[in-house]
């Protein structure tokens, strides 16, 4: 069970065509070394789930300009115009989704939820297409689960069995990403050994982390 | 005192000792600065915390510890750090009591569009959706007008961030709540009379007597 | 903002009637000092929700014994033969729940969802009356949010401000129940300053805990 | 070797390296004692840990540490606590490999019936139903009779737990694997002929060619 692999191992687990959580909000967070492999390497035609696209020179928004994704599913891409410039001229599919929703979606896919009903978005363009389920009078969205082939997400210290332990905000999507895809690949900037992180603080349980990534500081 | 400051002052006002509040981005996050000494005010960041504190000396700065717009922090005694299934749940869950953002647009059903114009900008809602559905009180603090064209309508024309969500207007013109029978002027700025304040609004303004003079101390 | 209070200040916080959350998986975890106040003080006609019933010698079962309990709700009362008493002989309405639904239904409400899907219990006598929505071809279960007027819970460690830590097991249901009621009293084995715990292993925020009471160990 | 000691040494078997397992009260628990000491299978207590150990020398007791019995346990390195919502997430999302649990009845189609007996028995579902909807595989250990009583049925009549939710049945006389087409009878006792456990067994048994001797090493 030794989950440790080197970045261009990391990287072959992606292949063309997959889905992929990123982890991070606005590149706080984010897997960053992983990412710049990914861009190395050039994989395509990719579905991106993520919070925000991140800026052209930071984070998820270097895969952006290198045109990787063929559809993007996020809450924000203000802070990126190359996300902006490829959705306006059709290039690249994108589908905003409010934050609060987007973590919901992908926490029901990881814990086995059909979904959740959010009244976030009601009677906007949002809601558009959406199933309305009314509750007890209330009407609320409903909003599905959303999976991922990949996760790549960031942390500050796991041990070898993939517990998780985050400082400050970066915990933002890495955590609930973990559950709700098939292999989850975490960026840590220190790896301890098993037993070395105190069972009471870790964030995220090892056994939603099938590879470790050694990125440094 | 500049009219950015002028709002953000003005805003300030309105929170009581113990509140939970949420400050958007630019002129919002100014109000964190005029909060008065005698009452604490606790500041919830929608990455992943509670407890945000002003920006860093350089010595404290730490890159995992950023606000909403990216940009470094500080955290205060008693913060706490968590994900963003949690952070929305607070959102949602009716914990915030205040959440304070700018708008393109406000009109006299209380609904509000800020987050995009179609064709031009799609930054996309981030976590405005949630907040506007979520927070028991909503503040929009802006400009009166955008240089010159008409912000508080009668109906919005963009696409809506959410419906009947807005509570108070504050602008440097005047305070303006919102009320089922329409928008209601209750504090004007002296350097304004209320014809000043009509002409630069589209919605009819409800006059009950005079209006209170809008004070900052 | 002073949260602390004494253990008859926090049992008149609850009135004959009210619903309340009790912390606690088989009594490990839960407020056994606020429990044995409240069975003193023996208010009435309440409603429970809550993991189990523990024994009748142990945690909440004690206020089961006491018949405090107009309806019970919770996933297990096997270990508690007072409380199929009571449900045999149609003294106090049972509401059996499956656990993971149970969590979910009070996450929902103090999350502000209008519940969520899942595929426990379908095909059962469980699901009888439950509405059954379809999702991409697979069939769940609608559940609806469980609100309570108070959570009594136990922690290991809170500072001031009402930020908990808990130490092994005994998270359980404490944590989510304190984001769905109207007032969340705490009963905590060490009381600190804010500032002494450290804002990233703070397991429950101090914004849901509206009082401590001091437990001891 | 008594019969639960040697069901539970059989079911220990079917674990592969890494697997994660959930074991029910009573005779499942036993199933810890017998895994191969070439494997490591991590085991999940469902009030809120992965890293469940034996139980604890005097010394070790930790009140705050007990399994979904409510019994003292302790935990191995590598151990990670959560609330019930993530210990639910794991469970109800798939991510547990293996549940191991008993039953009252089971039939032909993989319904288990496990919780109650009504108006005689109704302890509640606690997190059977949960475990039996997402567990990847559900193992029920149980002995093949009750006194005599049938229990591998055509058809549940006692009020079921879960729906198609049963793999594998091991028992003192076979291991029996739940399919389409029906029971098949995979492994036999020695002890007892093939017409031996069709008799005590209502549903009909499919053999396939003769079934293997049962093994425990």
């Amino acid at each position: 069970m030794n989950k440790l692999i080197n970045i261009e191992q990391a990287i072959d687990l992606i292949k063309d065509g997959d889905t992929i959580f990123v982890g991070g909000f606005l590149g706080v967070g984010s897997p960053h070394r992983l990412i710049d492999a990914l861009v190395k390497r050039g994989t395509k035609n990719l579905i991106l789930i993520c919070n925000d696209t991140g800026t052209p020179e930071v984070g998820v928004g270097k895969l952006v300009v290198n045109k990787q994704f063929r559809k993007i599913i996020a809450s924000h891409i203000g802070t990126n115009k190359e996300t902006g410039r490829q959705m306006m001229e059709g290039e690249t599919e994108v589908e905003l989704v409010p934050q609060g929703t987007l973590i919901e979606q992908i926490r029901s896919a990881g814990y086995g939820l059909g979904g959740v009903l959010t009244p976030t978005g009601l009677g906007t363009e949002y809601a558009k297409g959406k199933q309305i389920i009314n509750v007890d009078g209330k009407d609320y969205l409903l909003e599905k689960p959303l999976f991922a082939d990949v996760a790549i997400i960031a942390a500050t210290k796991a041990d070898k069995f993939g517990n998780l332990f985050y400082h400050g905000a970066t915990r933002n999507f890495n955590n609930i990403t973990s559950s709700a895809a098939k292999i989850t690949i975490a960026e840590v900037e220190e790896l301890v050994e098993i037993g070395d992180i105190d069972p009471d603080i870790v964030h995220t349980p090892g056994i939603f982390v099938e590879y470790l990534v050694n990125g440094g500081k | 005192m500049d009219v950015k400051s002028f709002i953000a002052k003005r805003v300030a006002r309105e929170f009581k000792d113990g509140n939970l509040v949420n400050l958007g981005i630019g002129l919002p996050t100014m109000v964190a600065n005029y909060v008065p000494e005698n009452i604490n005010v606790i500041f919830q960041s929608e990455n992943g915390f509670i407890g945000l504190g002003p920006a860093p000396a350089p010595e404290q700065l730490d890159p995992a510890i950023t606000n909403a717009g990216g940009i470094p922090v500080t955290v205060k005694p008693g913060a706490a750090f968590f994900d963003s299934a949690t952070s929305f749940g607070i959102i949602r869950g009716g914990h915030v009591d205040y959440t304070v953002l700018g708008a393109l647009q406000v009109d006299e059903k209380g609904n509000i569009a800020n987050y995009m114009i179609p064709g031009k900008m799609v930054p996309g809602m981030g976590g405005a959706m949630d907040l506007l559905t979520g927070a028991k009180k909503v503040i929009v603090a802006m400009e009166h007008t955008a240089k010159g064209s008409l912000k508080i309508l009668k109906k919005c024309n963009l696409p809506l961030t959410a419906i009947n969500a807005v509570d108070l207007i504050v602008t440097e013109m005047g305070v303006i709540e919102v009320t089922p029978e329409g928008l209601v002027l209750k504090e004007i700025n002296p350097e304004y009379t209320v014809e000043q304040v009509q002409a630069a609004t589209e919605a009819t303004l409800i006059i009950k007597g005079k209006p209170e003079i809008m004070k900052l101390d």
